[in-house]
């Protein structure tokens, strides 16, 4: 093609996305769109699968029967999450092998939250109340995205998420309402919870790189920083609610801009997350990748096992 | 008889509690995301037949224990789950095959159990089947896809079978309770079941490629009480939050 | 005083109670008899000075609560060991490395609790530093004899330094309880210890022909109770029995 | 050697140890002498080694520290003696490596009662109490046996297992007055424990090989049956003394012969056991066929190590 005819292409394509048509996979697009949305979507599922593991952590150890199934049928929605999004992503030419290995050796992130521990039984509460709900501000928007099996899947996961959400928070609830030690086990989980979940919005605005491209795309629509705020001010209440405290000697309402005015982030912290050193991303990665390298003979089995019976079938028919 | 239902539905739904514990420990640490979603599945079946069988023993029973309590603050001695279901998770085949092994009864249990005079019983089980019609079709194609696969898990899966095999005898042991609602048309007959098990599991394993072990030595304990020494362990966290924090609501 | 002295007891006491409830647990399963009886040797050394520890925690309380009460009836946000000494056996290269990485500390510590103000706790520490010198040439031993043995040892034992490394920094942490026993003389000002500590450490590593890492990304929590995840699983058992049998003489 | 020779150096052995004098490891000795003695004391040390197991099992769960450290004692003590007793092995010319050899690969045997799951604590005491006391009569004896060796490791193994008998039956005096719970815990224990003890002393006299010849070599002095009356008559009282019941409904006083009788044996129970099918049969052999293996990179380690440092002091030499 020419130069011409691919900013043609190009011209058509910026068109169509303006006009809220949605993307195709078998529709032409541009290579950094095909790139950006990989690496999005992908980073997207990684989160899924690796935050099956911080929540994992407490089912053997559940209080009750009821919040066990609960969390099992959580955790189990995180892993169909995980298959809709690589499913999404595989629309877009790459194989769910090529994105295993892109997480396994470190080239993929998933989201930093997951790098922090589950402590007590609270931070089940807390994940589901704080963490699904700073996703959920974050992925509404992405259920009008440009690429149609992301929107698509992200309608489904949206749907869950609010779900979790509320189950989180109703954790929160009943331990808020609880006798004194659990209380205060509902509250340390907010203390550590709550600074991790506000950089889960991303770095400030200053800092963020691909933003202009994703909000036309959008991939984005609005600002980390704007999430940030519209996050704070929907759980504060919430926290207050149940007699929580948010853990931010800074935060007030400011009654002129109609929001809170909160504390400063840490983000030497949340850079030393991204960069691997989280108290357990290594943790996390051995998970991952030592669950993979064990199943590999069982892959390599069902592989062997299916190969074994179309030769079968195909002896039949002849 | 009071007693000795609370005792059958015990000898039931330990099983599923167990083993339900296990498989819902191997969330996130599966071969593929596929047999996690299944695992955590079955994991989540289990925890919800178990769920009815404990709030109708509490009922049974009726001196204000709930559900929790019978699953969460009984002593070791006091569990009467087969000691097929608590062998560990040593690697997926032997997670299959202890799936398998239990699956199979399984469902020749639940089946029967449909008969039963007790209607929340026959409830329980009418519900059920559907749930592990689909846990013992997952396990039977794992047995095949690796007892028929690679040189590898050919062995693997054959050395789960060789091991497991000693705890399946059990099954099909009955306890006094058992027999007393046997009588009562409310217990199922386990020792009718044998037959049926063993040739059902055979014809798996023979299409699967796998030897069907000859041993004539079992193991057996479970149902009185007696576990291995895995138990204790699965326990110390089962029983974790409801030792630490008693009598509180979650 | 009072409530900080109990804290900074504990602040010693439970990293021995922790790592001793690691050592212990490979009893049996180690790669030779005589490793064996050493790690098992160990692990008795730390629960033997742990017991004095909270004899004498127990005493400053003074609220009725005995050495197996502070021992095993905390939650796990009230345990204050460093995240090191949780980390688990991960093979016997992880376990001589945190090992090691944790006697040089102790023996820096205790060299300098024997100089207390507080009479008690400089006793224990006399009577401990013989044997934790025992526990650090074992230790450096086995990093010399697997950094420079064969290909594999040295390159598992550098895995586990580096892994463990990050672990390494909250030694020297400060809490308030320790500042103000520092201040009263009674405690000893860890921060101090730092220098001489890698000092000592890289000089065993580079016997050991192993690379001194180089990350400046550390670690922390343990000190204030905010533990790694497999800190649960270890109190699970370690608590059972008197979560289990509560108010029970044994 | 001619015949003759031999007939008259085997003349000469079996005088000495009729004058009751030792063999030492450098004495010539019958090749029948040796095997026997390498069989019995490899099986011995086998059995302290494997016999560490059930007791590690309840290391991480000792209900208190004083407990803890007790138990890490005495399964330290075992170590021990299965240090001492592979050593004395050592001495007939069979190194380490073979017996350990022999031990996994299921060629040699071990104590069969190491086979039965240690499922509470109080089985702590019922193993110190039971399992030891048997022990100690098949063993006192052997203080006096005609391998010097193995007679110097016995007055030290001896020594030690009566203080673990003690403390055992200390464990059980504790429950036996303890709580309700505590009480039915240690009675349980003696219900499972009670019958493979027994067993410990091995067959019947009538079932039983070697016996003749061990008597003859002081590697026996009473038979099984003698040993097991033994047991039993200074079991009972003990049992009565802090109101446990032994669970043998047949077991009465026997004026007349001034011992306990006693209900049958379940030998079918036994032999199931002794070949390999006992409840914790696999577990014991894999779990030390396991250390063994993971071990080996360690082991090997060890040795270049020390080939390395021999190298250097020979080159600090030249």
């Amino acid at each position: 093609m020419s130069e011409e005819q691919i900013k043609n292409l190009e011209a058509q394509f910026e068109a169509r996305i303006a006009r809220d048509e949605k993307i195709e996979a078998k529709d032409w697009m541009p290579e950094k769109y095909r790139q950006t949305h990989i690496r999005q979507m992908s980073q997207h599922a990684h989160s899924e699968i690796v935050g099956m593991l911080p929540e994992g952590n407490w089912i053997t150890r559940a209080p009750s029967l009821r919040r066990k199934v609960a969390l099992l049928a959580k955790v189990q929605d995180e892993a169909g999450h995980g298959l809709y999004l690589y499913s999404a992503c595989e629309t877009l030419g790459i194989s769910r092998d090529e994105l295993y290995d892109q997480l396994h050796s470190g080239k993929a992130k998933y989201s930093s939250i997951f790098n922090y521990p589950t402590v007590t039984w609270a931070d089940m509460g807390a994940i589901g109340w704080l963490v699904d709900g700073a996703a959920i501000i974050n992925q509404v928007p992405l259920c009008n995205t440009s690429y149609g099996p992301y929107a698509r899947a992200m309608v489904r996961v949206c749907k869950e998420e609010s779900f979790h959400q509320r189950q989180g928070y109703e954790i929160m609830i009943k331990l808020a309402n609880g006798t004194p030690e659990q209380k205060e086990m509902a509250q340390d989980a907010l203390n550590r919870w709550w600074w991790p979940s506000l950089m889960m919005l991303g770095p400030t605005d200053a800092e963020s790189i691909h933003t202009e491209q994703s909000m036309k795309w959008k991939l984005k629509r609005k600002s980390n920083d704007e999430l940030r705020q519209q996050f704070i001010d929907q759980t504060v209440p919430q926290a207050d609610l149940i007699g929580l405290t948010i853990p931010d000697p800074d935060l007030k309402w400011n009654e002129e801009k109609g929001s809170y005015d909160f504390g400063e982030i840490n983000w030497d912290e949340f850079w030393q997350v991204v960069k691997g050193h989280g108290p357990c991303n290594k943790e996390r990665m051995n998970a991952r990748v030592g669950a993979w390298e064990r199943g590999e003979w069982v892959r390599d089995a069902a592989m062997a096992y299916a190969e074994k019976q179309q030769q079968k079938k195909e002896k039949q028919v002849v | 008889m009071k007693d000795n239902l609370y005792k059958y539905i015990l000898g039931i739904a330990d099983n599923s509690l167990i083993l339900g514990q296990r498989m819902g420990s191997l969330t996130g640490h599966g071969p593929s995301l596929e047999t996690d979603i299944a695992c955590t599945n079955i994991s989540l079946d289990l925890f919800g037949q178990v769920r009815s069988y404990y709030q109708y023993a509490a009922k049974i029973a009726g001196d204000g224990r709930t559900e929790d309590d019978i699953a969460m603050l009984r002593k070791e001695r006091e569990y009467v789950n087969v000691l097929l279901v608590e062998q560990p998770n040593t690697d997926f085949a032997y997670t299959m095959a202890r799936q398998f092994l239990f699956d199979v009864y399984h469902l020749l249990l639940l089946n029967e159990l449909q008969k039963s005079k007790d209607l929340t019983l026959s409830a329980i089980a009418s519900k059920s089947i559907k749930e592990v019609s689909y846990h013992q079709r997952f396990s039977s194609d794992w047995i095949k896809r690796l007892g028929d696969g690679t040189d590898l898990s050919h062995q693997k899966m054959q050395d789960a079978i060789d091991a497991l095999w000693a705890y399946t005898d059990e099954l099909f042991h009955q306890t006094q309770a058992d027999k007393v609602m046997v009588k009562e048309g409310v217990g199922v007959d386990v020792t009718k079941l044998k037959e049926t098990y063993y040739k059902q599991v055979n014809e798996v394993l023979e299409e699967a490629t796998l030897n069907i072990p000859e041993s004539k030595y079992f193991q057996k304990g479970g149902k009185e009480g007696i576990h291995t020494e895995h138990m204790g362990y699965l326990l110390s966290d089962l029983q974790y939050m409801q030792r630490t924090y008693p009598n509180m609501e979650w």
